[in-house]
């Protein structure tokens, strides 16, 4: 049914750079559809996978980092990629974003980030502008946006970026560079949903944005100061690095390879376990 | 020989490493265990107790009533005095009180001794020796568990232990005049013990288990834990989650990703991966999941025990699909289908439950070990795949070939919205129509391997107690007691669903004539509504008990007998 | 007359606008319209459609038959010309095709005319024109509705519409050789129209709710949009919340601060509030739960409809607690049932459901307008008590007194733990075992207060259809064709949980002979399950749909009929 | 049943202290019992208002939050505290902390925060420190601790600061400036548990806690910084503080008075309702 050239997006949709950006990236990683795995959530953005050949698994709403932590503990050699939406994420999902960065798994995350909710027509999202109106806030937006890279900053994340899916072939760098981060990489992307957002448009994101130069990632306090500009001037690029291990290196056996690919040795557990008398409690 | 005893005191009081102490010197004396703990949930203070019950032959229960309370505190002997048999006696501290206790006790200066011997923490011993010498038992076998827990620290203190075991022992033995208990003099070997949750844990590993996550809910962290202290020696990532609905999308992305992945909870834990399951079902993605009953509903009675969530696991989530439930009866039944559940979820990619309570999960039972023959395995992955490969292609038996990402060359994609054969979203009312298809044909096959219940007692009784999952122990010693009066048998459910409805009007055939008692340890009689809804099949009375409290089989045994002679 | 429209197109081409313009319109004539919607999870793109029926008479359902297909896209012509009767036309837009389609169409340059006229966006108006000038109706009406719907937009803007309007209907009474409508002169007065989610919401706000908070979720948004839409007018707060799991714990603090409070959502998000519910259970806090089915497991078709949450619902979370269900059949039955449910949670303090879906959701009824004296309305919230208030207070219904936390004098303490009277937390069995009783006696009462089924069709019947829920109509309308072969009835289920056993029992005995055919628009039939288990009445037959659209009358009455011959 | 002087709390707890500061907190203000609410989730913190008179919500594991926000705003008289496990609000509740952060519903939110699972009996909490070996910890922690502080700062939590319970008077100094505050007020506890922490002790935090002095809370960038500090010397106070509509005051119709208060009119709902004819849609 779902033609993988056709995607159920509208047209002008800012999700159709985001997808040639990502093309781009694998073809720049040299990568082979079985090597990579998207997870994805549920919402426009999270429709992806559908839209490029990998293995996929289009999970719930707000809950692709668990399964995309999980996934890449068992399987270390896969390419993990977690697509999201702002709701999906920042939203539903919220709670998972937060100890994601504490593991700090390889994965990448990438976040197409419209400002609302798409998929469901037009309701606010945690990034939307305060005071927005839409059918569902009847009284205007009553809570601040949240901003995602003051959020990774202060979460200590080990990668931390923005792009804009304006400008594809930067996108696509910073994607290759999420890729190869090792450990839990957050890009959020701003995206123009033309169709529900009036207020973040193309033209209001082209505006903005510049790219961070002479900027050490490493150097989390004018990390912390770029992640707050957002205004006249929103910077894109690598805002925070930090070097920690990954959750993958904490767990001792993998260092003999993929968990998948260790084998199941019922004799040997048998003996192991029950050669030895058990006492009360294990 | 059938004793039972009482080990009772505040939270913190090391009431539970005396009755692992007392277990464990049983069963090196060859003696049939059967335990249970009563706590509340607080880590300090209020009253707590661990309750033995020894035999020469095999025993499935708790009773209510005690030949023997060992109280580490004041407060705990009216608390617990009422249920000691008339010829039972009470062992309490008395460097805790100058009152005396009166008839049918022993005082021992239990913490005195162990401030002489070299310190408080000796008390547990001290208790633990006296009981024994008032029991009349022989001192050895425990001086060889005191040997064993305490040789990792070094000499002096596990000699300090056995100089305090000896003392209480003396003491006991000198002092207790009244004391007549008949011990036998055990000559069986050694007997090995299981644990509910630590059954579980058993099956998981022997199962080949690689991931497990989940946030700790009580009564369900002891899977967590076994499975934790195995983790390196397996090869078993075992991660806690940031809280249940983590936990349940990492077992399943671990299991998409090619690994066997379990998890587990309790009913309030369990009811926020309620979208996780059906994320399970909709993907066609094997999951087992442990669910630790407590009292509900919300936080209700967080350490004690109910068998009232049912229901809810078997209709839980959005949509229809196949799951498979399993309800233990005992530790070595949890071991034994934990596997199964194991299997059957792979083998028909479905998610598969075990129903478990605080009841089962705190129990320790005597067991024969493992036959190794009743361990299912076989790996159901596929590890070879072209470029054509549909991850959800139509089969004639619905079951479709489920690949490793990664590993094959053809490509893994599913979805939780509805999808094609090749696992992209579709809005067919035609392949929606066929995938449901798909999915609920599994059922069929799945039923067939579902065992039917177990029948226990009189040939042609005249009362048949029906019951699921953890009452089955308290059901076998009920009608054995019963049975000494009226013709008596049981029937136990341990595999629940799919239902196995032919096998279970069968069962109920040869039974006609008796009268059916639901007995179950909730308040609605949830597994009595299930079979007339699924086999037709009617229980004139019911015996319910939904204080958090399990049943006793000699409570239990009144309570049948009380209706029997009433019709 | 009985005639059926369907207008499709793509997402984004203004189907909504155009269904609702030509409602609007038909009722204004004082016709009795049915109208529901098929769409895809996209917004822009795909086939969708919206389908209207119009009579004279009352009318409950739609037909898989249509008069008149307006195509706003080529694509629509081949995806749908096959329900088209062999009398019915095509309207196409002969600006996008070169291409005739042949006999029983007709093609208008629709974008080109509204391009002439202004601009594309005029299409619509240029469309509908044409649409009624085919049909034959006056144009009066339509032009009224234009008029009404533009006025604000500036007296040019409505203008340019009723030129758009005036061409395309006269395009079309030119051009149209072939149409043949049989079309009557309504002159009944103007008809009122309701919608599914928007009784829901307007039973609401009829029974004062002052708190809604929810996350949105196709297809229960309409309830959230509706009640935000009234918010400022009625003091309502309506919050959208960050999870499922937020908005039902922010419903119930907003009912234990002592206003009424309600969430809705979807089987997936309510999946998500399972656990929030059983605090509601726990705590005894009143809430009302909208959860709108659409097809599942997990995301399933997000836009589309099935019954298939109903067990799901009814066991959610864990432990025993007391519930209402209400799935209503109509827009008018949401309404009251709404309030009902609201009246039911508050006087027995209690989770009370509507359990509607897509369908029900999306379509609209003509219906008379509201009873008023229908609508329940007593408050039962304490704003007196003094220091010796308790929550939890033991009464002879199991009702205790709820009071609002700052206005009483007293404290009002409550726990998802076990607690005592007082609400505070507490590990006693005696305590636990009343209050079990004490939630669960309530049950008594509440069944009290439940409606049996509703009765329609023959008086001796053959044939009985049964049903629950938003088949209402369809049912209805397949008893009245088939009763015209063979005698045929149907009963029909809004009230369902606590079930009204006896009710239901009476009304089978009526139909004693009758053969008994389940109707549900789900694959496993949860109803008659329920139906076994709750009454131990048996359906013979069952009739099913789970390809994730509703039952059309037409195609219902052939199924009935065919299965009528068969035996 | 429960003795209200006779908690349920380890002898030597933290716990206790909390307790003294929060009684004498409510008499600072002079707070009649009926004039508060305290909404806790599940753990040994969460037991707390059982042991204070006061009205009472003891939800569930993880969820004060929400329950107090509109508890809150249905009726903006009463004081409502939130009282939290680290675990209960840092892990399971997390996402409701951040979206009550955007909110900023005008309630105060008390952190128990002993770095550990205490209820559950000894697992690693969003705080505990990294490597920690439990019995559910087999590889040690691998997980980042969650700092609380740098987290609301980052949101831009209307006020941020944190306690000791070893210093009852100050902490309750604390509390009042937290109820005092009209806004989300988030207040970290340092918290000792006797039995299940061995590394953050009583003498752990005893040795490292100082109180801020000359520091401005309004300063963000020096908010950052202070809630940057964690090892050798723990900043306690005020750290952060932003001026920022309550959520409340969003609502217009409150300013007529609490809603709880505003009665229900059947006659004039439906008139207003039903006067008019509805159409499609409402
Ligand atoms: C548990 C659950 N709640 C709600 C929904 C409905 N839903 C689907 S997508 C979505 C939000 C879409 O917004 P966003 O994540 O920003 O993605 P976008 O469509 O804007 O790309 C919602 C609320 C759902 N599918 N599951
Ligand atoms: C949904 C759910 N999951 C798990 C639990 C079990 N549980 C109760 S308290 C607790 C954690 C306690 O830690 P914390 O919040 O830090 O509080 P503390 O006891 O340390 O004060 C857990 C996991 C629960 N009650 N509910
Ligand atoms: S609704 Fe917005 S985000 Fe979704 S496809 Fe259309 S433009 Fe893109
Ligand atoms: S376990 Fe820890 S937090 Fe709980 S009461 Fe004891 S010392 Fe306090
Ligand atoms: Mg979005
Ligand atoms: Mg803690």
């Amino acid at each position: 049914m779902q033609d993988p050239y056709n995607p159920a997006w509208c047209p002008g949709c800012g999700n159709f750079q985001i997808r040639e950006a990502l093309l781009m990236a694998m073809e720049k990683k040299g990568l082979r559809p079985n090597q990579i795995a998207i997870v994805s959530g549920i919402g426009q953005g999270a429709k992806m996978p559908h839209y490029i050949s990998c293995n996929t698994f289009n999970g719930l709403h707000g809950r692709s980092l668990p399964v995309a932590t999980a996934l890449k503990a068992v399987n270390h050699k896969l390419v993990v990629i977690a697509e999201a939406g702002d709701g999906d994420i920042y939203g539903e999902g919220g709670n998972h974003l937060i100890h994601a960065m504490r593991r700090n798994p390889d994965i990448s995350l990438f976040v197409h980030n419209n400002q609302i909710y798409g998929l469901t027509k037009g309701q606010a999202s945690p990034t939307s502008v305060r005071d927005l109106k839409t059918k569902t806030q009847p009284f205007g937006l009553l809570s601040e946006p949240l901003n995602p890279l003051l959020l990774g900053v202060a979460m200590n994340a080990s990668f931390v970026g923005r792009g804009f899916s304006g400008d594809v072939e930067r996108l696509s760098e910073l994607m290759v560079q999420a890729m190869d981060h090792k450990g839990f990489a957050l890009l959020d992307i701003l995206q123009p949903c033309v169709t529900f957002n009036r207020v973040n448009t193309f033209a209001w994101y082209k505006k903005r944005v510049y790219y961070l130069e002479d900027h050490d990632p490493f150097d989390r306090r004018s990390a912390f100061e770029r992640a707050m500009e957002w205004g006249e001037r929103i910077p894109l690029g690598v805002i925070y690095k930090a070097k920690r291990p990954t959750f993958e290196e904490g767990i001792p056996f993998l260092l003999k390879g993929p968990l998948v690919e260790q084998g199941f040795d019922l004799e040997r557990v048998k003996e192991a376990l029950l050669g030895k008398k058990e006492g009360p409690g294990g | 020989m059938d004793l039972s005893f009482r080990i009772a005191g505040e939270a913190g009081q090391g009431i539970q490493t005396i009755g692992e102490l007392l277990v464990k010197t049983f069963s090196k004396m060859g003696l049939f265990v059967f335990s249970h703990q009563d706590y509340m949930s607080r880590i300090r203070g209020g009253n707590n107790f661990y309750q033995i019950r020894i035999s020469e032959r095999p025993i499935h229960s708790s009773q209510r009533s005690i030949d023997l309370l060992l109280a580490l505190n004041m407060e705990s002997i009216p608390l617990h005095r009422a249920h000691v048999k008339p010829k039972g006696m009470v062992l309490w501290d008395s460097s805790r009180s100058e009152e005396g206790q009166g008839e049918g006790s022993l005082g021992i200066p239990i913490l005195r001794m162990a401030r002489e011997l070299g310190g408080e923490i000796l008390g547990n011993i001290v208790a633990t020796g006296a009981l024994l010498g008032m029991l009349g038992f022989e001192l050895e076998p425990f001086l060889e568990v005191v040997k064993g827990s305490f040789s990792e620290k070094g000499k002096e203190i596990a000699e300090k232990n056995e100089r305090a075991a000896y003392a209480g022992y003396e003491y006991a033995r000198r002092e207790c005049l009244t004391c007549s208990f008949e011990v036998c003099s055990p000559k069986g070997e050694e007997k090995r013990l299981l644990g509910g949750n630590e059954a579980i844990g058993m099956g998981a590993v022997l199962s080949g288990v690689r991931f497990y996550s989940a946030y700790p809910m009580t009564p369900s962290t002891g899977i967590l834990n076994y499975l934790a202290s195995k983790a390196e020696e397996f090869g078993i990532i075992v991660e806690q989650a940031e809280d249940e609905i983590a936990a349940i999308n990492m077992v399943i992305g671990a299991s998409y990703g090619g690994v066997r992945a379990m998890t587990g909870s309790s009913g309030g834990g369990f009811a926020l991966m309620v979208e996780g399951l059906s994320l399970s079902a909709a993907t066609e993605t094997p999951i087992v999941i442990a669910e630790v009953q407590r009292p509900g509903p919300a936080t209700g009675l967080p350490t004690r025990t109910e068998q009232a969530d049912l229901l809810f696991v078997l209709f839980a989530a959005h949509g229809e699909f196949p799951r498979v439930l399993f309800a233990p009866g005992s530790p070595e039944q949890a071991l034994y289908l934990t596997n199964k559940a194991f299997h059957m979820s792979e083998r028909y990619q479905v998610p598969a439950f075990i129903l478990s309570d605080q009841y089962l999960a705190d129990s320790l039972w005597t067991w024969p070990g493992i036959d190794e023959g009743k361990i299912l395995y076989r790996d159901y992955r596929i590890r070879e795949a072209d470029g054509t490969y549909k991850r959800h292609r139509f089969t004639q038996d619905g079951v479709s070939p489920l690949a490793i990402p990664g590993i094959v060359e053809g490509l893994v994609v599913t979805d939780s919205d509805e999808h094609d054969e090749e696992g992209h979203i579709t809005e067919s009312a035609e392949i929606r129509k066929r995938m449901v298809e798909k999915r609920l044909m599994k059922l069929l096959h799945m039923r067939e391997e579902m065992e039917g219940p177990t029948y226990l007692g009189h040939r042609s009784p005249k009362i048949v107690l029906v019951g699921w999952g953890s009452t089955l122990g308290v059901l076998m010693d009920t009608v054995e007691t019963v049975n000494k009066k009226i013709p008596c048998g049981m029937l136990h459910f341990s595999e629940i669903w799919p239902f196995p409805v032919s096998k279970a009007q069968k069962a109920f055939e040869v039974l006609k004539g008796a009268i059916g008692i639901g007995v179950e340890n909730n308040a609605t009689g949830q597994f009595a509504w299930l079979l007339r809804a699924e086999a037709q099949i009617e229980l004139p009375w019911k015996i319910s008990k939904y204080d958090g409290r399990p049943f006793y089989s000699d409570e239990l045994s009144e309570e049948v007998l009380a209706y029997a002679r009433s019709i």
